[in-house]
Formats: structure tokens, C-alpha cells, sequence
């Protein structure tokens, strides 16, 4: 029982996102790119990215590559570095349907999730144009209204993710996974059906044991698979590990300036030379 | 404009717009609002927290993004800042893009916490230094987050001032629309009135706007800038020279 | 504004709890025993007792001394040990006016609260008489019924507390507490306008820093005050730390079996020999 | 009733309603479920995960409280087990007390967290080892949880069946009541309508509940009293006489 959950490459977690999945991204700090590159290679097709609650870099590299039906987003931005190239393209030419949220509509709808409760209410967003264009998104009257009037809320659907992926410093062969400060992995992970972990390192014994470690822990019921991928976030930094490569990051920003560049960077840092040592095939990762 | 940089001149804007806060949130890419909310810390007779948003530095920390967001939804979060790639006569912001949604001519990267922190948070402070009829518009194109609400929205928060390179403006919500506060030095009523695309209350007499003084500008320079060279190193260095501790 | 927060003692954290205020207290493994003791000693009246979700003998003692008008909880037990003495009795005498919960309704309204949202929704309680002696808990219909049909769901009110009283392993000079493995502890602080901490020692430094610890730390924002109090949940355990002291458990029980053997017991454990060390006046306390 | 011991029948029956759950909770002092989920791991075919709330091992932690309860909501727990001091023939339990609310001639703790998990977990054992008219009563007086809800409310879970020290009910949800599913050795029908407060149904012909096996007495006695030593050292060392590893 304590083995299997550990797999050889991020090939074979990759292996178990099927195309049209509903797969969770966090914004920063926790990116699997290496997973995500290991999506690109597979070819993975019509996800649902629901970005936790923004992306950058893994969410544009994806719906560049092709694997992205929809955004559920409250921002696809490359930060300091500008604007997010592939995602501004796809939603000028209509390829990406976009679901534009806010931070804590995102946070709201995985809470809801997590507590198998259909909704949880918001404040905000009534008068939005967010709100004008999410028809999945209900308004209600709050009961408690100490005046008895009318106060509209906005009952926020869950979000219920098939797949989260998550990057972390460590996990361990019992499945536990170390997330450190980041404790909205957490409500990613109980919201989702299972989480696909990468880790920089596998940590000797249980996670649980140690007092200091298990309370950012995300115990192994929620954990679908873990593969050790070290720099496994690069060019994205991770939290308490290691920064961002910024001169990485921008040679990708002018790369993907136009589709060409985007594929001739794809041919180099996921299909070729730069992937190398993670382009094992996905059978043989069985 | 001598003897002050630029930057320096709307930290302290910003800065005067933030007297009586107790707790001051700071978003991402946000560096001339958090060095003025540093300001505010370091001028206040009263304790003043600055959270800002990703921030490693413990003292900057929130517990987390979740807990900001419910902090702004308890009230416990006094000020915060947004921008806008629009903003309008109403104070409407608009993070998303130019042109007909969802299919934009334009698209930015997205609302992020606008849509609630703008109801929520008592003073929010509007940031946007390119003041040009291609930002402040009439009309915006998408609503991120509306400029107000009618009565029978919950709304303990919105719009207090709007900062920019030319001038400040004052929110008038009663009548839900802004009045020139002041003009930055050297800034004509013309000016302001030929870059701007909404109409905006004039009063008879429009006031420059106060410059730093020397007390501040020190302030600035020393505390403020050691202490804002942590969240954004790159910023510190370029307007003060201030490289940030290892 | 580093010390201030830091104060001298039990005694003059009990001075912040106000007559008839609403107290958050925790289940167990960080139960501020001698922070319960201080407020007897300063005589606190009428107050809104909320069990995290369920309490023993901290509720039991604030009952039993009479500080307690209501208590809103899910159960009091001592656990293993029996019934609780004093809650029982004051059920009978319609002494405490009780408000029956159920554990997840108290974390949920906890949490409605840390979100600033009038209420949450939670799954079951329709046709328990927990929710039919509930007049606070209103039934709305869920919007997001697939069948459209009418889909009853009772809307949890935010619960709010003044202050919550908790017993932490670590605390710093810096308002921060280190709370271990009760992320629990962390919702109740949210919720509540203030916590009031004791901890079994003051942490060198910033517990912030470490990037071990600041996962599980309540950050000063949330805190109110910080007295040390050794070993300050006894005879009650404190996780990681210490475990209950069956014996002096036991001793409790069987003096607190009648209102005379229970005053015996305040006398002995809390205004007399047995208490003398936390026995500052609340004046010297400032 | 030689051969083994009452705890060991009642871990066995319990445990055979356990087959197929995959994720099994046990709630603070229940060591005889707890024992029953140990042995349903110890002889299931496929991975079975047994969560004890409060638990210090972390074989057997949740990932908290509120989180038990979350997983119960999503449908990641396929059974617990409930108790009353009072269950009636519709299978509501009572935990709050005897006489009339709010001031009981007999108070209890409390609901606990009954009232959600009954609703969201599949398979709910009832587990009470007293059957007298005392605890098996016609109508609670407080329904904690009710044993059956209209067909518009939503709920996946609620009773399976009620294990007592004298006999094994299933509880029939189309018909809203027990029905009699085997007698332990040596109780007779009579004996059990004697100390039932309420009907239920009685087949044509009443087993005897099946006694634990030797293979599981052996199971029982090794790895079942060694786990169960972790959460509940007192019960392992009274029935099998084992002690907690240090």
C-alpha cells in the first residue's frame, strides 16, 4: 500500500489526465512545469483549466500547446514580465472559451467543493461584467438580512476539479505531501477528486510523524500520484527553494511573441534537448 | 519639480489619502502604493499594518490569499489600491480588455480580487499614472468591478481617490462621480481636462498639489526605501539607489 | 510595538474577557486551563460560551463558577472520564440557556464568520429538533438544485466571537502563535474580533521566519494578548506537549459531583495553594 | 459462548457490515467499531482507509476536524458509526437527553456531529451494546439525527444496521424500520422483544449471529489488538491483554 502511489516520471502522472479533464493550477510559488511540459508531450487535449486563482507561464505554455477548451481564470499574467502571450492570441481568435472569475470567487467555489456543499456565498461582484457573463453564477437573498429587505449575494457554484497539480518541496512513499506556507494547495487538493504531485525531493518515513512538518501537510487520501521532479518548477521558482529564472522566463515571453517562436521553444525546452532527461515514454513509465 | 522625483511626489499623495488607516493591503506589482503605505507606517502617531500581497518578508506577510480576501470581507483591511487598464466617469474599473467581450481587441490579463475588494474595503485608492483619454474613458468596456452600487447592495467599500500622473481626484459617491482635487506641479486644468475622457466636477479654485517636504523626503529616502527595497528590489534601486538586505 | 502584546500574566489576559462576552473555546489538545482559572479568580459574568465544537472541562468550571449564561456547543463531555457535573446540573436548574449544535455547524458558521459572509450552507440537521430549537438557523432552498425541483438546505449564520481563548505550544514577541497540528485554531482566531493566547513558552525570534513553523501560525493580526502559562492547559494535555493528568481529571468528577465538593475544588485549585503561583492581583498585572 | 469473547462477536458482526467500504471513520471512544474496521482491513481484498477522530497516529488521522466532516460531505467516507441513549424504531438517535427540552430531567453531552454525518455517510452502523426499553425506546425525546429524511432532502447516507449485545438489526429505508437479522448465541427472540421498545420486523426464521471464525479470532488477537493499542490502549489491554508499542 505505501509504494505504487510513488511513480517513476511525470510521465506516467501525466498518463493519468485525461483528455477534458477538469484540472486545477495554482498561481505561483507551487507550478509543476515539468508536469505540465509532460502534458504538452503527451498531447493532452479540451482541459478545463481552472487557474487557483491566476496563472502565468504553465496555463499560457498549455493553451499555446493546444491542450486548453476552457479557462476558468481571474487572470493569466506573466507578473513583472508583462502580458501572457498564447492566452492573449487564443482569446483574440476565439479558440479558448474563457470563464473570467475573481480571486475569491475561485477560492469560494473550491471551498464549496471541499465542504460537498452545492454553494457558498460571496460578497461583491453584483453590478460586474463578471458577473453578466457567468450565467453559472446565481444570485440569491441573504436570509440574515438584518433589515428584512432585500440583500442580494452571489451563491458562488462549487468548483470540483477532476485533477489539481501541485508542485511541492517534498512528499513521502505513504503518499503525504509538504506544502509548506502555501495553504491554499490545501483547499485545491480537497476540493479535487485527486492531486497529482511532483516534489523536489522524497522525504525518509512519514511526514506525519514530524510534529513541525504534518500541519502543511496534504495527507495521501487526496493524493493520486507523486514524482520526484527536482527544479521541477523551472523557469518558476518554489517557495522556500528556489526563485524564478528570470531571464528563462523572458526568453519565453519573446519566443511565444508570435506562434512560430512558440513552437520553435516547445521543440527545444519540451520535445527536445532541454527535456531530455524527462522524456521517458509513457508506456515504459508504467 | 525640483528637488523630488516623480515617484517621490505621488508616494506622498497616496500617502495623505491613507491618514486614519490601521491596516493598509498592498496588491502585486504595486511598489509607488506600498512605499506609501510604508510612509503612512512610518508617519502615523498610531500602530499601522502594511500587508502586501506575496510578500516573503514576514512582516509584510497576510496568512495566505484566502485570508486576505476574507479579511477584506470582515473589514479588517482599511485600504487596498487598484488600477485599471480603463477607468470611467463612475469610477468603474476595467481589468479585462479593450473591445466586445469575450473576443477583445485587447485582452489583459483578468479581474483578480477587484470584484470584491472593491466593495469590501473601505478606502480604495485608484493608481493608474498614464492619464490619457485612452485610460480615463467615459465608458469602460468591461465592469471588473463597479464604481458603485445601489442602496440595497452590501457595500461597506469602493472608491475614495484617484491618483494619477496629472492630478488627484476626490470620489464624490453621493453623486458618483470625481472632483479635481488638485494638480500636480506644473499641470494645467487644460491638460488634465484634454487626457481625461470623462466628465469630472471642477471646483472654483483648484489647489496644486502639496509637494513632499523635507521631513517626508527623508522619511522616503532612508526608512521607506530600506524597508520597500524587500517586496520590490528592483524599484528601490532604481528611485533610491537602495539595494535590499541580504 | 513588538512587547506590548507580550503581557505579565494569566491575570491580565483574563481582564480583557468582558462581562457577557462571546468566547470561542477549543475541543481539547489546547485548552487554556489557566486562563479558565483567571477568570474565575476575576469573577467574569454572563457569558456567551461557543464550544469548538465541543468542550469539557474548561466549560464545565466556567459553568459551575457561574460566569457561563449560555453556551452554544455540540456537546460537553468529559470524554472518557463521564458526563460533564456541572453543565448537567445547570441544564436541569435552567440555570445556562443552551443553544444544541452540531460539530460541523460550529466550524461552519466559524468559517461564514473568518469570510465575512452571513452565512454557509451545510447538509443535514433538516428534521432534527437540533435545528427545530434553532430559530437562528434558517432552511433556504438550494439554487443549484439540477432537478430544479425544491431542494431544502439550512444556511448556517456566521458565528462571530469577541474573543477566543486558546492554550499554544509557542508564541513570539512579534503577537505570532504557533498552534501545531489544530488548523481548527486557526478558523476560530479568524472568526473571532480577538484571541487571547497563552503558551508554554515565548519562541526566540519570529516564528514567521521559519519556514517550518509559519504553515501553522496564527499571525498577530488575530491576536490580542500573549501570557505565558507552563504547562497552562493541565490538567488537560496539550498535543505534542504534554497529556492529561487522568488522576487530577478524576479528582474533579468526583468533587464536582455535588455544588459543595465543587467549590471545594475552586477553593483548593483555584483561589487557594494549588493556583497560588498565578494568583497576581489583576491590577499589579498592568 | 466459549471460544471467545463478547467484544470479539460484536467486532466480528460489525466488521462483516463493513465489506466493501473502502474508507471507514470512527468517531472518539468507539474501540469495538474501531476494531471492526481493523479487521475489515486486515481480510478486505483491495486498500481500506480507517480515519479515528483524534487519533495521535498518523496512520489513522484526518486531516483535522472540519476536514472529517468535508470528506463526509464530499462522499469520501463510506461508513461510521452512530450511538444514542436513546434509538427508536425509525432509527432517530438521541444524544442531548431524557424529558422534555430544553431542561432535561437527564442531560447528555450532545449531538456531536450527528446530525451532518448521518446525512452524508453511506453506511451508518448504530452501535449500542445496552438493549434494554431503557435505550431501544418506541420515540426518542430529541431527535439528534433523524433516521430517515423526506425524498427531497438530500440524503446519500443514513442507517445500515444496529448492532446491540443482544441481536443484529438492517434497517429497511423503504419501510422506515428495523427488521431482526440474527440473534446472538445464546438470546432468544423473546429476551429481544422484551427489551425493545419498538417493533420491527421478524422474518419467518431468525439466525443465529455468526460467530468469529479462527482465522479471524487470530486476526483479532495479532494485528487488530496490536493496532488498536495505538488509539485505545485501555480496551486492547483489558480484552486481549496487549499493550501500545512505545
Amino acid at each position: 500500500m505505501t509504494n505504487q502511489i510513488v511513480l517513476p516520471d511525470v510521465e506516467a502522472l501525466a498518463a493519468r489526465v485525461a483528455d477534458g479533464a477538469k484540472v486545477a493550477v495554482f498561481k505561483d510559488g507551487a507550478v509543476p512545469m515539468d508536469l505540465g511540459r509532460a502534458l504538452v508531450r503527451k498531447g493532452v487535449r479540451g482541459l478545463h483549466v481552472v487557474t487557483v486563482p491566476t496563472s502565468g507561464l504553465l496555463a499560457d505554455m498549455l493553451i499555446g500547446a493546444g491542450c486548453v477548451a476552457t479557462i476558468e481564470t481571474s487572470g493569466v499574467t506573466m507578473s513583472e514580465f508583462g502580458q501572457a502571450p498564447c492566452f492573449g492570441r487564443a482569446v483574440k481568435s476565439s479558440s479558448l472559451k474563457i470563464m473570467d472569475a475573481t480571486c475569491p470567487a475561485v477560492y469560494t467555489g473550491l471551498q464549496a467543493a471541499e465542504k460537498g456543499v452545492p454553494f457558498i456565498p460571496m460578497r461583491g461582484l453584483i453590478g460586474s461584467d463578471i458577473l453578466a457573463n457567468r450565467p453559472d453564477f446565481k444570485t440569491i437573498d441573504n436570509p440574515y438580512d438584518a433589515d428584512g429587505g432585500d440583500d442580494p449575494i452571489v451563491a458562488i457554484p462549487a468548483i470540483r476539479p477532476d485533477v489539481s497539480l501541485i508542485h511541492a518541496p517534498l512528499a513521502d512513499a505513504f503518499g503525504n505531501v509538504w506544502i509548506g506556507r502555501q495553504a491554499e494547495l490545501k483547499i485545491m487538493a480537497h476540493a479535487s477528486a485527486e492531486s497529482l504531485i511532483t516534489c523536489e525531493r522524497l522525504y525518509e518515513g512519514n511526514l506525519l510523524e514530524d510534529p513541525h512538518l504534518a500541519p502543511a501537510v496534504i495527507p495521501s487520501m487526496y493524493v493520486g500520484g507523486i514524482a520526484v521532479a527536482e527544479r521541477g518548477g523551472w523557469p518558476l521558482g518554489l517557495t522556500g527553494e528556489y526563485d524564478d529564472d528570470p531571464d528563462a522566463i523572458l526568453a519565453y515571453i519573446q519566443a511565444a511573441a508570435t506562434p512560430e517562436g512558440f513552437q520553435d521553444w516547445l521543440a527545444e525546452h519540451v520535445f527536445g534537448s532541454g527535456a531530455a532527461d524527462a522524456r521517458v515514454p509513457a508506456q515504459a513509465a508504467e | 519639480m525640483s528637488g523630488y522625483r516623480s515617484e517621490e511626489l505621488l508616494i506622498s499623495v497616496i500617502s495623505r489619502l491613507l491618514a486614519d488607516c490601521g491596516h493598509i493591503a498592498v496588491g502585486v506589482s504595486s511598489p509607488i502604493p506600498g512605499s506609501a503605505a510604508l510612509l503612512t507606517q512610518a508617519t502615523s502617531d498610531r500602530p499601522v499594518r502594511v500587508s502586501v500581497i506575496g510578500a516573503e518578508t514576514p512582516e509584510f506577510r497576510t496568512d495566505g490569499g484566502v485570508d486576505l480576501f476574507d479579511s477584506a470581507g470582515q473589514g479588517r483591511i482599511d485600504a487596498f489600491f487598484l488600477s485599471g487598464g480603463q477607468i470611467d466617469g463612475e469610477a468603474n474599473i476595467n481589468l479585462v480588455g479593450i473591445g466586445d467581450y469575450p473576443e477583445m481587441k485587447v485582452r489583459w490579463s483578468g479581474s483578480f480580487g477587484s470584484a470584491h475588494l472593491y466593495f469590501m474595503v473601505p478606502k480604495v485608492i485608484l493608481f493608474r499614472e498614464e492619464h490619457t483619454t485612452r485610460t480615463m474613458v467615459d465608458k469602460v468596456d468591461f465592469i471588473s468591478a463597479p464604481g458603485w452600487s445601489p442602496d440595497n447592495v452590501h457595500r461597506p467599500g469602493g472608491p475614495y481617490g484617484l491618483v494619477t500622473n496629472l492630478c488627484l481626484f476626490m470620489f464624490d459617491r453621493p453623486n458618483r462621480r470625481f472632483r479635481l482635487e488638485s494638480l500636480h506641479p506644473g499641470v494645467t486644468l487644460e491638460e488634465v481636462q484634454d487626457n481625461t475622457g470623462f466628465n469630472f466636477e471642477i471646483p472654483e479654485v483648484v489647489p496644486e498639489t502639496q509637494a513632499p517636504d523635507q521631513a517626508k523626503l527623508e522619511l522616503l529616502r532612508s526608512t521607506v526605501a530600506q524597508k520597500i527595497a524587500d517586496p520590490y528590489p528592483k524599484f528601490a534601486e532604481r528611485v533610491w539607489g537602495v539595494k535590499a538586505a541580504a
